[in-house]
C-alpha cells in the first residue's frame, strides 16, 4: 500500500509540469481551460502528497531523515569510474514540505484567478501564460523537495530560479514615472543574477563534496562513515572538507533565501504580481534555502563546534533583526511584508545555527502558511484599491497597469479597509497574530520553540557545540527581532485597515471576489490550528523528523517548553502591538506622513533607504565590475586586435606575393593542364557512352569474368 | 570428387535440376516471350523442388506462391498488356548476344572450376523439427530478425506505392 | 472394440500387412500404399463430379421452380454420366493461329492444382493424405497455379474472348487471394499450427461460430477462387461467352468442367476443415471414428449446398465493383479481424475465453461495418450517376 | 545420404549463368527482367545449400534460421523488384510504344 504510493512520488512534480506544457502548447488561448488545467496538475499533486505524507507519518520510524527513507531510483550516469545515480525519495522531511508545499500551491493557483481579474474586462493579456509559470515552478519546488540527491535538487533549484525570473518581470512592459524606482523587468535581472551568485557558491560546494565522497546522494552522503570522512580530512589547516563545504551549500541557501548580504533581490521581486509574491518570495522557493541547509544538516554538525554553524546562526540572527528593522520604515504593503519575510527566514537559519533543527523547519511550515496568507491579504488589499481607484477615475474601462503616480502599494494611500472588505481584513488580522507569534496562534508555538532552543543553548551550551556566546547572542537578537517584527506588523494594519480612508480609492475599495477571497479563509484557519500540531507536549513535527533522526550519532536535541521564554516573547510581541497602536492607531493620521519620521530623523531616512544597501552594491560592486570591463574592452581593443590587425595585413601581403609568383603560373597551369586533358579523355570516351544499359552490363560482367580469370591464375 | 552411392534423393535432385535448367534455358532462348514465361514458371517450380529437397518446405511453398503465383503472373500479365511486340519477324535478341553467351559461359567455367576445388563439408545433421514456428518467431523477435523483417515490409511498401504510380494512366 | 474405435487406421495397417503377407519387400509396399491412396483421393474428387452436377441442377431448378433434370434413371441422377458421354463424343477443336501446345497444355495443368489440394485434406484423426506441418500454406500457393492454367488457356486459344477473360482472371483471382490469405492467418493464430490436422484438433468450438466474419470472407473468396456464380466473371457467359473456354470444346472443355467442380469441392473441404470443425462433430469422431469421412463429406455438401444457394440468389456483379469489392471491403475487413484476432491471443490463453472475445469483436465489428456501408451508401445516392461509375471505378 | 553442397552450387551456378545470358541478351525489357529474376533464384539456392549444410551443422543456437531469413528477404525483394520494373515497364511502353531496351536510350546525349 504505503510501498505503492511512495513508488509513485516521481509523478508529483510530474503534474504540473504536463499542466505547464499542456498550457503552453495548446490551450493557450483558451483562458478558462488552462485554469482549470493548472489547477487539476496541481491538485493531483496536492492529493498525492497528502496521501504520502499521512503514509509516511503512519510509518515514520524506517522514513526518518537523514539516512534512512524510501528510495525511488531513476536512472544513473557513468562518471569515470563512479556511478552518480539520480533519483527521488520519500523521508518525513519530504513529507513535511508536503503538507506545505503542494496545498499552498493549489490555494494560491485559486487566488490567482482572481487576482489575474478573470472575466472581468481588464483581465491580464498574458493570464494563460501566467498559469503556465505558476505550474511549472510548482514543479520546480516539488521537484526540489522530492528529489533524493544533490544534482536533481540543484536543477530544479535551478528551474525554480528561472520561474521566479520569469514571474518577478512577468509585467516586463510595465514602466514608472519616477526613473529611480525599480521596474518589473530589472527586478527580475536582479533577482536572478544575485541568487545567481549563491547558485554558483553552493554548486562549487556540490561538486567538493563529489570529489571528496564521490556520491551525491543524500542517504550516501549522510552516512556515519562518510561524514566522519568529511569531518577528519582537511582542505586546509584548521578547515575540515565538511566545514567548508557547508559553509559553500550555505552560501546557496544565503542566495536562494536572500539572507544578509544577499537580501537585496527579494524586496524588489514584490514587483512581480502579488501571489508569486505569496507563492515564490514567501511560502515556498525563499525556503527552499532553509530546506537545503536542513537537509544537509548533519553536513553542517558534522564538525562539533565548527565554525558553519557560527556562520549560520550569526546571518540568520543578524539578518532577521536587520530585515525587521527596515521593515518599520517602508510604506509600500508588500515590501513590509517582504522584509518581515527576510526576517522570518532569518528566524529558521539562526535556529538552525543554533541546532534547533525540527523547530526550523517547523517554523518553515508554519511560516509559510501565514505568510502566504498575509501576502495573499495584501495582493486583495491591492487589488481593491486598484478597482476603486480606476472606479474614482477613469470607471472599470482602464487595463493597464501603470496609471500615472498614484501606487495602489502605497499604505499612505489606504486606511479604513476594514468595513470595505471584511474578508480580507479578518484573514490579514488573523495572518498577522500568527506572525507576531500571539498565543495560540501557529507563530507563537514554532517562534517560541525557537526561542527557546536559543535560550537552552545559551544556558548549558548548545548541542553540536555551539557556544553559549553565540546562543546567547541569537536570542538577544531574535527576540528584539520579535518585538519588532509585533510593531511593524501592527503599523501595517493600523495604517491599512484602522482609522478613516486616506483617499478617494480606498474608500471605495471593494471586497475581492469569493475565488481570493476563500483561500484566504482556508489559510487562516491553517494559520491558526496548525501550531497544534507542534506544541512542546505533543510535538508531531518532533516525532516526525526528530525523534528517530541520528544525525552523526546523537539524537537531535528536543527543547522543552521554558514558560520563561515563552512569556518572554508574548510579552514583547505585545509591546510592539502597543506601541504601533500607540503611534499609528490612537489618533488615525489623516495626511499621508509617517509620524516616526520627526523623532527619528537621519535614521529613518537610512532604514526607508535600506540602509543604502542597492546604493552600496552599486557603488562598490556593480560599477567597479562594469569599469573594470571597461578597462578590458579597451586593451582587447587596442592591444589584442592591433596584433591581430597585423598578422593579418602581414597575411594579405603574404598572399598577394604568392598569388603572382607561384599560384597564376604554376598551380593554375597543372589545374587547366588537367582539365584541358580530362576534356580530351572525354571527347574519346563518349564513344563508349552508347546509353544501352545492357551494354554496360555486359562490359561488367566481362570485367568480372576476367578478374575471376585472373584471380584463379594467381591462386 | 567421390561420386556418393546413389539414393532417392539424388535422383530427384537430377530430375529437379534437369526441370530448372531447362526452364532457365527455354527463358533464355524461346523467341516466343509468353512461352518463356511459362519455361520460367517451369524453372521456379524446379527450384522449389530444391528448397524441398533441403528441408525448407515453408520456403518452397512461398517460392511457389510468391515467384509463381505473383511474380509470373505479372509478368505475363505485362507481356499481354505489350503483346503487340511479338509479331513475325521480330528478333529476341540484340547484336551483343553472342558476347554475352561467351561471357556467361566463361563466368560458369570459372565457377565450376572453383566449386569443384574446394573441399565442401558435407553436413549429417539433421534440421530441428518445427522449423516454420521456430522461423516465425525469430522473424518477430526483436533480438534476431525483427529489424529485417520491418524493413522488408517498408519495402514492399514503398515499392507498391511506387509501382502505382508509376503505372498509373495520367 | 479396438478396431471400430480407431477403424481406418487398422484399416491402413490391415491392407499394409496383407500386402506384406504376399512377400512384398517394404519400399514396394510403401509404394503401392501411397499409390492406392493417392488413387483414392483422385478418385474422390473426380466422384465430386459425378455427385455435384446433378446436385447441382436439382438445386438450382428447385430453387427457381422447375424440376430440372429428370430423364436420366432415376431422378435424373445419372445425369452427369449421360453430360460425360455427350462430351467425350463432341469434335475436338483446335483454332487456327491459336498456339497448338498452349492450347493443348492448359487443360491438362488446370486439374492438376485442384487435385493436388486434395493431399491434405483431412478426412478423420490420422486419415489425411500428408499431414504437413504447412498445409494450409501448400493450399494457398498450390491454388495460384490454378490461375496460371487459366492465362495459359486463355493466351493459347487465339480469341479476345478468351484473352479477355484471361485478364480477368489475374485480375480477380490475384484480388481475392489476399483476403483470403488474410483470413487463414486470422485462423492460424487460434490454431497456432499450419497443418489441417492440427487445425481441426484445436478447434474445440467451430471457428465459423467464434469467427462468422473471417469465415463469410472466406467462404466469397472460396467461391471466386473456384469461379463460381455470382462471382464467375472470368466465364460470364453474358458478357464474354465463357471467357477462356470459349475456344475449347470436347474433352479439354470436360477437364476445365471437371476442374471447376473438383476445385469447388476442395474449397468446401477447406471451408469445412478450416471453419466448421472438419471431420469433429460433438464428439461423434470419438464414438464412431468410421464416420469422420461422413462428417467431412456431409459438411461439404452443407457449404456447396450454401454456394448454390448464393447462385441462385444473387445477380451478377459488374467486373469493375467486383474488384473493387475485393480491394476495398474485403481486404480491410479481413485485416481488422487479424489485427482484432492478434489482440485477442495476446489477451488471453483460455481457448473459450479467446472465443468470447473473438465473437464479441466480431459482433462490434459486423455493427461498425454496417454503419459505414451506409453512410457510403447515402453518400453515393446524393453522389450524381455518372460520378457514382467513377466513384466505383476508381 | 545427403546430396552434397557442390552439386547445389553448381546447379545454382548455371542457373545464374542462364539468367545473366538473358538478361544480357535479351531484347525485350520483360526478358531482361525474366533473366534477373532467374539469377536471383540461384541466389536463393545458394543460401539454403549453405544453410543446410553448414549452417545447421555448425549453429550454437538450436534454431539457426539466417539462411532462411535471408532467403525470404531476397524473395522479398525480388517481388519489390519485379513489381517496380513492371510498373516502368509498361509506363514506358505508354510513352514510346516500345519496350525493346536499346530504343530506350535517353540517357546518351
Amino acid at each position: 500500500m504505503s510501498e505503492f504510493f511512495f513508488n509513485l512520488v516521481w509523478l508529483l512534480p510530474l503534474f504540473p509540469l504536463a499542466a505547464f506544457a499542456i498550457i503552453v502548447l495548446w490551450t493557450n488561448r483558451n483562458r478558462l481551460l488552462s485554469t482549470w488545467i493548472a489547477w487539476i496538475g496541481i491538485g493531483l499533486a496536492w492529493i498525492l502528497g497528502w496521501i504520502i505524507l499521512f503514509l509516511s507519518w503512519a510509518n515514520f520510524e524506517e522514513l526518518t531523515p537523514p539516512v534512512h527513507g524510501h528510495p525511488v531510483p531513476l536512472y544513473s550516469i557513468p562518471t569515470g569510474s563512479l556511478q552518480l545515480t539520480l533519483g527521488f525519495q520519500v523521508d518525513t522531511l519530504t513529507a513535511l514540505m508536503l503538507l506545505m508545499v503542494p496545498f499552498v500551491c493549489l490555494m494560491i493557483f485559486i487566488y490567482s484567478k482572481g487576482y489575474m481579474n478573470y472575466g472581468t474586462e481588464n483581465v491580464d493579456p498574458r493570464y494563460s501564460r501566467f498559469f503556465a509559470y505558476i505550474s511549472l515552478f510548482a514543479c520546480g519546488m516539488l521537484g526540489l523537495v522530492v528529489s533524493d540527491n544533490f544534482v536533481t535538487l540543484l536543477v530544479f533549484w535551478e528551474i525554480m530560479g528561472l520561474c521566479s525570473y520569469l514571474l518577478i518581470g512577468f509585467w516586463f512592459d510595465k514602466s514608472y514615472p519616477d526613473p529611480k524606482r525599480i521596474t518589473p523587468k530589472e527586478a527580475g535581472l536582479k533577482a536572478f543574477l544575485t541568487t545567481r551568485i549563491g547558485d554558483v557558491i553552493m554548486l562549487a560546494g556540490i561538486l567538493l563534496l563529489y570529489s571528496q565522497t564521490g556520491t551525491l546522494t543524500f542517504t550516501q552522503v549522510f552516512s556515519e562513515e562518510t561524514l566522519h570522512h568529511l569531518a577528519t580530512t582537511y582542505a586546509f589547516p584548521g578547515m575540515p572538507w565538511a566545514t567548508l563545504i557547508a559553509l559553500l551549500i550555505f552560501g546557496g541557501a544565503v542566495g536562494k533565501s536572500s539572507q544578509f548580504p544577499l537580501h537585496v533581490w527579494l524586496p524588489d521581486a514584490m514587483e512581480g504580481p502579488t501571489p508569486v509574491s505569496a507563492l515564490i518570495h514567501a511560502a515556498t522557493m525563499v525556503s527552499a534555502g532553509v530546506y537545503l541547509v536542513a537537509r544537509s544538516f548533519p553536513i553542517f554538525v558534522a564538525v562539533p563546534g565548527g565554525l558553519q554553524l557560527s556562520v549560520v546562526a550569526f546571518i540568520g540572527a543578524f539578518t532577521a533583526l536587520f530585515a525587521s528593522t527596515i521593515a518599520v520604515a517602508q510604506n509600500d504593503i508588500k515590501r513590509v511584508l517582504a522584509y518581515s519575510t527576510i526576517s522570518q527566514l532569518g528566524y529558521m537559519i539562526a535556529a538552525l545555527g543554533v541546532g534547533a533543527y525540527v523547530a526550523a523547519v517547523f517554523h518553515l511550515i508554519t511560516h509559510a502558511f501565514f505568510k502566504a496568507l498575509l501576502f495573499m491579504g495584501s495582493g486583495s488589499v491591492i487589488h481593491g484599491v486598484e478597482h476603486g481607484h480606476h472606479h474614482v477615475h477613469h470607471g472599470h474601462s482602464d487595463t493597464d497597469h501603470s496609471d500615472g503616480d498614484f501606487d495602489p502599494n502605497d499604505m499612505m494611500n489606504m486606511g479604513g479597509l476594514l468595513k470595505r472588505m471584511p474578508r480580507t481584513g479578518w484573514t490579514f488580522i488573523i495572518g498577522a497574530l500568527a506572525l507576531t507569534g500571539i498565543f495560540p496562534w501557529a507563530g507563537f508555538w514554532s517562534k517560541d520553540e525557537i526561542l527557546a532552543e536559543a535560550w537552552h543553548g545559551f544556558q548549558h551550551g548548545g548541542e553540536f557545540g555551539v557556544t553559549m556566546g553565540w546562543a546567547f547572542f541569537v536570542w538577544l537578537f531574535l527576540t528584539l527581532a520579535a518585538f519588532l517584527t509585533a510593531f511593524y506588523t501592527g503599523r501595517q494594519i493600523f495604517l491599512t485597515f484602522a482609522g478613516q480612508p486616506r483617499t478617494e480609492a480606498a474608500k471605495h475599495a471593494p471586497e475581492s471576489v469569493p475565488s481570493m477571497t476563500w483561500p484566504l479563509i482556508i489559510l487562516a484557519l491553517f494559520a491558526t490550528f496548525l501550531g497544534l500540531f507542534g506544541t512542546p507536549w505533543a510535538n508531531q513535527f518532533f516525532t516526525l523528523i526528530g525523534e528517530k533522526a541520528e544525525v552523526v550519532g546523537e539524537h537531535l536535541p528536543h527543547g522543552e517548553f521554558n514558560l520563561l521564554i515563552a512569556g518572554v516573547s508574548t510579552a514583547v510581541a505585545l509591546a510592539g502591538w502597543f506601541l504601533g497602536w500607540l503611534i499609528y492607531g490612537r489618533k488615525p493620521l489623516t495626511e499621508p506622513v509617517d509620524p516616526l519620521e520627526k523623532p527619528l530623523g537621519p535614521v529613518y531616512t537610512l532604514l526607508k533607504n535600506k540602509y543604502y544597501f542597492d546604493e552600496i552594491y552599486q557603488k562598490f560592486i556593480i560599477n567597479p565590475t562594469i569599469s573594470l570591463g571597461r578597462v578590458c574592452a579597451t586593451f582587447d581593443r587596442r592591444v589584442v586586435d592591433g596584433i591581430v590587425n597585423a598578422v593579418g595585413t602581414f597575411g594579405r601581403w603574404l598572399s598577394s606575393w604568392l598569388r603572382k609568383a607561384i599560384d597564376n603560373p604554376i598551380v593554375d597551369g597543372a589545374v587547366n593542364g588537367v582539365g584541358w586533358i580530362t576534356a580530351q579523355a572525354g571527347e574519346f570516351m563518349r564513344a563508349t557512352q552508347t546509353g544501352n544499359v545492357q551494354n554496360y552490363i555486359l562490359v561488367a560482367a566481362v570485367t568480372v569474368v576476367l578478374l575471376l580469370f585472373l584471380f584463379l591464375i594467381r591462386a | 570428387m567421390s561420386i556418393p552411392q546413389v539414393t532417392v534423393s539424388h535422383v530427384v535432385f537430377v530430375i529437379l535440376s534437369a526441370i530448372a535448367l531447362i526452364g532457365a534455358l527455354g527463358v533464355v532462348t524461346t523467341r516466343n516471350l509468353f512461352r518463356a514465361a511459362l519455361f520460367l514458371v517451369l524453372s521456379f517450380i524446379g527450384v522449389a523442388g530444391f528448397y524441398i529437397l533441403l528441408e525448407a518446405e515453408f520456403l518452397a511453398m512461398v517460392q511457389i506462391l510468391v515467384y509463381v503465383g505473383a511474380i509470373a503472373i505479372l509478368i505475363i500479365f505485362a507481356i499481354m498488356l505489350s503483346q503487340r511486340l511479338m509479331a513475325p519477324g521480330y528478333k529476341a535478341s540484340n547484336e551483343q548476344w553472342l558476347w554475352a553467351l561467351v561471357a556467361a559461359v566463361a563466368l560458369f567455367a570459372a565457377l565450376a572450376f572453383i566449386l569443384l576445388n574446394v573441399g565442401w563439408p558435407t553436413a549429417e545433421a539433421s534440421v530441428p523439427q518445427g522449423t516454420v514456428a521456430e522461423l516465425g518467431k525469430a522473424l518477430v523477435d526483436p533480438d534476431q530478425y525483427l529489424l529485417v523483417f520491418e524493413v522488408a515490409s517498408v519495402l514492399l511498401l514503398a515499392a507498391l506505392v511506387g509501382a502505382v504510380v508509376i503505372a498509373r494512366e495520367r | 472394440m479396438d478396431f471400430i474405435l480407431n477403424f481406418w487406421v487398422e484399416f491402413g495397417a490391415w491392407v499394409g500387412g496383407l500386402l506384406s503377407n504376399w512377400g512384398l519387400p517394404d519400399w514396394a509396399v510403401n509404394l503401392i500404399a501411397d499409390f492406392l491412396g493417392v488413387l483414392i483421393l483422385v478418385v474422390i474428387g473426380i466422384m465430386a463430379v459425378l455427385i455435384f452436377t446433378p446436385m447441382e441442377r436439382k438445386v438450382i431448378a428447385r430453387m427457381q421452380d422447375r424440376p430440372g433434370p429428370n430423364r436420366v434413371w432415376p431422378y435424373g441422377l445419372l445425369q452427369a454420366l449421360a453430360d460425360a458421354i455427350k462430351m467425350l463424343t463432341k469434335e475436338d477443336i483446335i483454332p487456327t493461329h491459336a498456339d497448338r501446345a498452349l492450347h493443348m497444355l492448359a487443360p491438362l495443368i488446370v486439374a492438376i492444382p485442384a487435385l493436388l489440394v486434395y493431399a491434405v485434406l483431412p478426412w478423420g484423426p490420422g486419415l489425411i493424405g500428408q499431414d504437413l506441418n504447412i498445409g494450409v500454406l501448400y493450399i494457398v500457393a498450390i491454388s495460384t497455379i490454378h490461375v496460371l492454367a487459366i492465362v495459359i488457356a486463355g493466351w493459347g486459344s487465339n480469341n479476345k474472348y478468351s484473352l479477355l477473360g484471361a485478364f480477368r482472371v489475374v485480375n480477380q483471382l490475384l484480388a481475392y487471394e489476399v483476403p483470403m490469405v488474410l483470413c487463414i492467418l486470422t485462423v492460424v493464430l487460434f490454431s497456432k499450427t499450419m497443418s489441417t490436422q492440427g487445425i481441426v484438433e484445436a478447434q474445440t468450438i467451430p471457428y465459423f461460430v467464434t469467427m462468422p466474419v473471417v469465415g463469410l470472407i472466406f467462404l466469397i473468396c472460396a467461391m471466386a477462387e473456384a469461379n463460381r456464380s455470382p462471382v464467375d466473371l472470368i466465364e460470364a457467359d453474358s458478357e464474354m461467352v465463357a471467357g477462356y473456354m470459349v475456344e475449347y470444346s470436347g474433352m479439354k472443355f470436360a477437364m476445365f468442367f471437371i476442374a471447376e467442380y473438383v476445385t469447388m469441392f476442395a474449397a468446401a473441404i477447406v471451408i469445412s476443415t478450416l471453419f466448421l470443425g472438419g471431420w469433429k462433430f460433438f464428439g461423434l469422431e470419438d464414438l464412431a471414428p468410421v464416420l469422420t469421412p461422413v462428417i467431412v463429406f456431409a459438411k461439404s455438401v452443407f457449404v456447396i449446398f450454401c454456394m448454390l444457394w448464393f447462385r441462385a440468389t444473387f445477380p451478377r456483379i459488374r467486373f469493375d465493383q467486383l474488384v473493387g469489392f475485393a480491394w476495398k471491403f474485403l481486404v480491410p475487413l479481413a485485416l481488422v479481424n487479424l489485427m482484432l484476432g492478434a489482440l485477442v491471443v495476446k489477451l488471453t490463453e483460455n481457448i473459450w475465453g479467446q472465443a468470447g472475445l473473438m465473437l464479441l469483436g466480431n459482433v462490434i465489428v459486423i455493427v461498425v461495418t454496417f454503419f459505414i456501408l451506409n453512410r457510403a451508401a447515402r453518400r453515393m445516392k446524393e453522389a450524381p450517376a455518372l460520378k457514382r461509375i467513377v466513384a466505383v471505378e476508381r | 545420404m545427403q546430396v552434397p553442397l557442390s552439386w547445389y552450387l553448381i546447379v545454382a551456378a548455371a542457373l545464374f549463368c542462364i539468367g545473366l545470358y538473358g538478361a544480357l541478351s535479351r531484347r525485350n525489357a520483360i526478358g531482361v527482367l525474366m533473366g534477373v529474376e532467374l539469377m536471383l533464384n540461384s541466389v536463393n539456392i545458394n543460401l539454403l545449400a549453405f544453410w543446410r549444410h553448414i549452417e545447421v551443422a555448425t549453429a550454437s543456437t538450436p534454431a539457426a534460421l539466417s539462411g532462411q531469413v535471408f532467403a525470404i528477404i531476397v524473395i522479398t525483394v525480388a517481388a519489390a523488384e519485379a513489381a517496380v520494373g513492371l510498373a516502368l515497364i509498361i509506363a514506358v511502353y505508354r510513352n514510346r510504344r516500345t519496350v525493346a531496351i536499346e530504343d530506350v536510350d535517353m540517357m546518351k546525349l
